[in-house]
């Protein structure tokens, strides 16, 4: 305990001499963010050197070896350095998925020299990846992917399409599921290859999306040579590392399916657009009894989820639950944004124009119709509750 | 009556599926969206549409229209929902007209045949905020002489951008809310004192605000008698309404469609996905749907051409019912799709737009269903 | 024309000379009907003299041929018969599943003896027949019966258990699947036979709802010996007369599925129960906007159901539709009983005692619970619809 | 607080499933209907309840209880709730001695012993009409000298059959919907001027409306303050809607695993039915559901115990997702057990006649909903 006080204190006051003034406050925008790689545009210098200081620390990935880059810091160590850094309001020096996900699969699946290789430039933010998953032919069904990956002896040539890869167009390297061996039965022909954004051969195309502009981009891939050592694990079974991603990334929706209620509840939403009657009340009262439904929905919702974390301290772990967290999260996200449209009436469609801020509100509604699509449709979800924690069986091959 | 179509309806239906599909299919309408077009519909392909007789299909004969009913009024929308065809024929076609039914002579002569031929186009400028409700309108007609002086604003009209006419709903006694002291004026586009911008929603098509800014108008541009307004524009809400439901119908109808084939076109896990279970009930269930919601157009439809004045039950039924099945079809749609049905690049997104925006028009689901409760007296 | 002119007077004529005035007030309950048989107890002797001059006359037959007892009455003379009954409230002569359901599958798939020994005395209501199809492990999968039918040589000899057959435990005789034969795919070895439920090793018992006291029961049959001429149509073809009863059938509850609009409606129910405001709206405005969607709904039913006549009478079949109208009509009413008790509160619960009229409301609710059970269900009926409208296809089998 | 059980908490749910098990089964529920038993439950069992500690679990120890909490009473009624028990738990040993806690030290000493020990109960007599609304209560309760007469009558009094008291809500002021003026009298059941009468209703347990003519009570029978009735009664109503929340999450759990029992085993078409995905994604859905309920519980159950005053809000979130999930659970339940879920011979329907009256007992959806919203400020 002595020694965590004293990790308390040395943070606290490490943080104070180090964490630039305009760092500290909240991110406004998505724009606020740092993502780093080569070719980013630090919006600032107090930007830059507060990546590069807690690069340097490690701080970037905490927990992550020392070895390799990463803080070395114990599990409460670095719930410490969390608390320290909400408490003056720190942002994050860095977002990346490399931290989020490539690392962990590394650090689990990947051999020495690519521990030693990749997470250190992560960990620094020299270099920004993006994740290669879905295919147009692979979607709920990722298995059945299709980008081919042959072994020319002295390297690999991968030709194929990926989709909704977030970021490809700034991204500097791909973390990529691959199709090595189309005898085998699905999940068993698949690898888990890594290559460079600038190889001969990789293009990416931005996708539009119903609600206007995304991260979200296709990728292609015109024999693209990849060298034979960044295949990560074994050489087929890269399915076991994409489980362990999917779990994972279903985990973090879950776990944020419930942000927005957070900000301005339903009700006080519509009464300010629509008004109240003499005793408060919404005065469109069809609409009163559908927001408090969505709203007793959304408050046992929220409940479950901390419910979830309590259990999960407690020793047990979230598991297949997951999925229900997701699952119940962004159908309610919908019907909430469906009333929040319903609240606001004609104003709810304006796309254009500085009174609707550029369609804010219709932007954001229409971007929640995919929130139970992606990482794992509701459908899916269904699935792997009706499977896995109601034990009910599959369809009998007949 | 029987609820079928006749042999005339259905032919007019045919004709509009074989024109629409050649000159205003969906590739049209994402081609004027993508352009950023302000009018939102086409001067040229309307005239083609009044040569038709589209434009004065509730017309009556001597004013050069076909007086051929609502029924197949509601045929050729439904055809427009689905290739989400945009034009002036739901605002000036089919509502303005049922206003001018109630107009003088003059009034008629002067506008009718102009519309007719695809010339004028007349919007109907009816609410202020954000929720329709004609009832609480401010916008005040001061009495000046044997005229009126106009004062107030008007919000989201149907196709009042570039309009050639309005029908102003204003106050000429009373307070906001009440039901009567509202007066309906025919004002032309070019009377001094107004001024109109364009506000973009999220279906592209044409709406404006209007500022009325001591707008002088004559008796003689006064629709019907003084007060008695929203009587004078029952029948044009019920004809909107039910236009509404039908184009509606179109729209889910078409997303239905690309729904199920898409089931039957795509496999993951080595199964078309349309033979899931699970997306089957869904599916079945939306099917069944569509039924009522077919049902309750041509009922309303049929209602109307007995009794214009009389169809506002029904149309608040058709009205209602189409568009919340028209949500679920689009949200089903959508997300059968899958990633795909959030691309712009795919059309399902368009008609999730264009039915959100139909939905709300004239009265979303709580405004229909609170009057059809009145009605049903409860 | 004038034909039709001449058979309506006469029809009227002999209604207003035939039809003993207490048979002109329509039935109160159940218990009015006449279903007569071996063992029914004519409430009066006014319902034994109208059964006998109709049954006499081929009436409760109207359009079945002459020769089988019926009324060889043309459509057009039959739907005069209906309206010159109604005029004068004239109630059925006869309620007969022999009329409803056997005897159309004898008119099509019966031979000739066996019209001519059968239809005569279903005409005239002498004996009473029911249904023998659904079994413990058979429902939904109908086809998968396991009654089993032995030839033995000289007869059959018929084992196993039916369940939900209507009155089995007032009925004469039973129209009955069996499976004559165990090595054939499952809808091919079913057969259709007729017998005598006096006869020895029949025995049925009641079933209790949870709504109550129901016509239905659990019927045996051990060792029942069975003429071999009472087999109708081709053995182990016994599928095709199924078939065709349950389209039949489904017709029939789709299209009465809607009858219990006919009644008050729900809004009329709720405001004299809850009350009012000033408006004349209903007070609980929660329960006005979900018994408005239910009222929206139950019109756009019936003008549904409107349609589907108007259709059909315009030369475009019912079809599959039925199982639409059937699906619709049946989890529409669920909805609308649910709401009939909420809007009674309390009271709604009330079971016996004769304010609740011996709990009329709360069992005819939890009736209600089984109209998207019988007949198919809900879930049968939307597979039929994915299949036969939709065109979804089925599984493959991998 | 953790939403997580605390060991001794599980410890009590341990102990109540298995005497339950053993002595209240839906056995023992559908024997003592079929005989048709007026009082509901048994006095004997109840008896050892309260040998268990279960009549005074929420009763301070120095009158004999074991200040347990509201947790522990609702983990009790939840294993009440999946074995159908019936007991005058809810009504006495929850609601009751939470009124009491603002009584005088008289009343307390001459009740809450004999109510710990299982000999005495008392029945709470609030409600008038068929919805739950204790400010509309009418039953006059007239200045006599020291003390009231009480004049007027209650419907619907949960386990008011041969109780031995009733806590009588009672206007000394105002008039019927006024929240002031009502105020709270511990009768004794043999007092003069009272007579009760079964009301059965469908869930087979104990109901009675009661008359109440010219009752004479003492001043000493007012529970708190005059005319301050709807506050004396506030944690009460909370602990009765908290516990009728957790019995029915008992209920809707009970049915919900008959139900994935009978999908594991029952056979048709070929496969397990269980292996559709239609009812598998409906399972799933229910499973969910039930979850936010469960949740809903044990927070209302928290929040309770820090303050029942307060309560209210999580009290109305529990009673009301409670009730609407365990009506989708029984509706399930029968649906996809099919035939066999209408018999009166399988349990089933037991648990959705218990689940319709629990549901409307002390409040509906509605009724919740709508105080949800105004605490929410809309």
């Amino acid at each position: 305990m002595a020694d965590l006080e004293q990790f308390q204190q040395e943070t606290r006051d490490w943080l104070e001499a180090n964490c630039p003034k305009t760092m500290r406050k909240p991110m406004r925008t998505e724009s606020d963010a740092c993502w780093g790689g080569r070719n980013f545009e630090f919006k600032s210098d107090d930007q830059r050197n507060w990546l590069k200081l807690m690069g340097e620390k490690g701080w970037t990935a905490p927990e992550w070896p020392k070895e390799y880059g990463g803080g070395g810091l114990s599990r409460e160590q670095s719930k410490i350095l969390k608390k320290e850094m909400a408490r003056i309001s720190a942002r994050p020096p860095l977002q990346s998925f490399g931290i989020w996900m490539l690392g962990p699969a590394l650090l689990k699946f990947g051999s020495e020299e690519q521990k030693k290789e990749y997470l250190p430039p992560i960990v620094r933010g020299e270099i920004r990846w993006c994740q290669g998953y879905s295919e147009p032919g692979a979607g709920s069904d990722l298995a059945s992917l299709q980008t081919r990956c042959e072994d020319k002896g002295d390297h690999y040539l991968v030709n194929g399409q990926k989709v909704w890869t977030s970021y490809a167009d700034k991204a500097d390297w791909i973390f990529c599921l691959v199709r090595t061996n189309r005898e085998a039965r699905k999940h068993l022909g698949i690898s888990f290859v890594l290559f460079d954004m600038a190889s001969k051969g990789v293009s990416t195309k931005p996708i539009t999306l119903i609600s206007g502009k995304s991260p979200f981009c296709e990728t292609f891939f015109d024999d693209v040579k990849v060298p034979k050592e960044n295949l990560v694990g074994t050489l087929d079974r890269g399915w076991d590392i994409a489980k362990y991603l999917l779990t994972h990334e279903r985990e973090m929706i879950g776990g944020s399916g419930g942000s927005a209620f957070a900000s301005r509840g339903l009700g006080e939403v519509a009464v300010s657009a629509l008004g109240a009657d003499d005793d408060g009340q919404l005065s469109d009262t069809a609409l009163r009894a559908k927001i408090a439904t969505a709203e007793l929905d959304g408050w046992a919702f929220l409940l479950t989820m901390e419910r979830a974390k309590d259990e999960a301290k407690a020793g047990h772990g979230v598991g297949a639950r997951s999925s229900m967290l997701k699952y119940y999260g962004t159908e309610l996200n919908k019907r909430r944004f469906e009333l929040m449209m319903a609240s606001k009436g004609m104003s709810a469609l304006e796309w254009e124009g500085e009174a609707s801020n550029e369609g804010e509100l219709p932007r954001a509604w229409l971007r929640t119709k995919g929130n139970s699509i992606e990482g794992g449709t509701s459908e899916v979800q269904l699935n792997i509750i009706s499977k896995r924690i109601l034990g009910l069986p599959d369809p009998k091959v007949v | 009556m029987a609820l079928v179509y006749t042999e005339e309806q259905e032919m007019v239906r045919d004709s509009a599926k074989g024109f629409l599909a050649e000159k205003a299919s969906v590739s049209v309408f994402r081609k004027m969206r993508d352009a950023g077009d302000t009018l939102g519909w086409s001067r040229a392909l309307w005239v083609e549409m009044a040569e038709m007789g589209w434009a004065g299909i509730l017309v009556e004969e001597q004013y050069g229209g076909l007086d051929f009913g609502m029924t197949g009024a509601a045929l050729i929308l439904e055809e427009m929902g689905k290739n989400l065809t945009t034009s002036p024929f739901l605002s000036s076609a089919v509502m303005a007209t049922q206003v001018l039914r109630g107009a003088s002579e003059a009034q008629k002569q002067a506008w009718l045949p102009k519309m007719v031929s695809g010339e004028a186009v007349i919007a109907l400028a009816l609410d202020e905020g954000v929720k329709h409700d004609p009832a609480s309108s401010q916008l005040q007609a001061e009495k000046l002489g044997n005229g009126y002086r106009l004062n107030g604003s008007k919000a989201y009209i149907i196709d009042g951008f570039d309009a050639d006419g309005y029908l102003v709903l204003a106050r000429t006694d009373g307070e906001a809310g009440d039901q009567d002291g509202l007066s309906l004026f025919l004002v032309d586009a070019k009377a001094k004192g107004i001024s109109t911008s364009s506000t973009k929603l999220l279906d592209s098509r044409n709406y404006a605000g209007a500022k009325f800014d001591n707008v002088e108008v004559s008796g003689g541009d006064l629709i019907g008698e003084a007060g008695k307004g929203l009587d004078a524009l029952e029948p044009a809400l019920n004809a909107g309404r039910i236009g509404l439901a039908a184009e509606m119908l179109g729209a889910s109808a078409q997303c239905f469609e690309t729904s199920m084939e898409y089931l039957k076109d795509r496999s993951q896990f080595g199964q078309k996905i349309g033979s899931f279970q699970g997306l089957q009930h869904r599916s079945a269930h939306l099917y069944s749907e569509l039924e009522l919601v077919r049902s309750a157009v041509i009922k309303a439809g049929q209602d109307f051409e007995a009794s214009a004045e009389h169809s506002g039950m029904i149309a608040s039924l058709a009205k209602a019912k189409s568009g919340e099945v028209a949500i679920l079809a689009a949200n089903e749609g959508v997300q059968l799709l899958g990633g795909i049905g959030m691309t712009d690049e795919h059309d399902m997104g368009l008609y999730m737009k264009r039915i959100r925006a139909a939905q709300e028009l004239l009265g979303d689901y709580a405004f229909h269903a609170g009057r059809f409760a009145k009605w049903r007296g409860f």
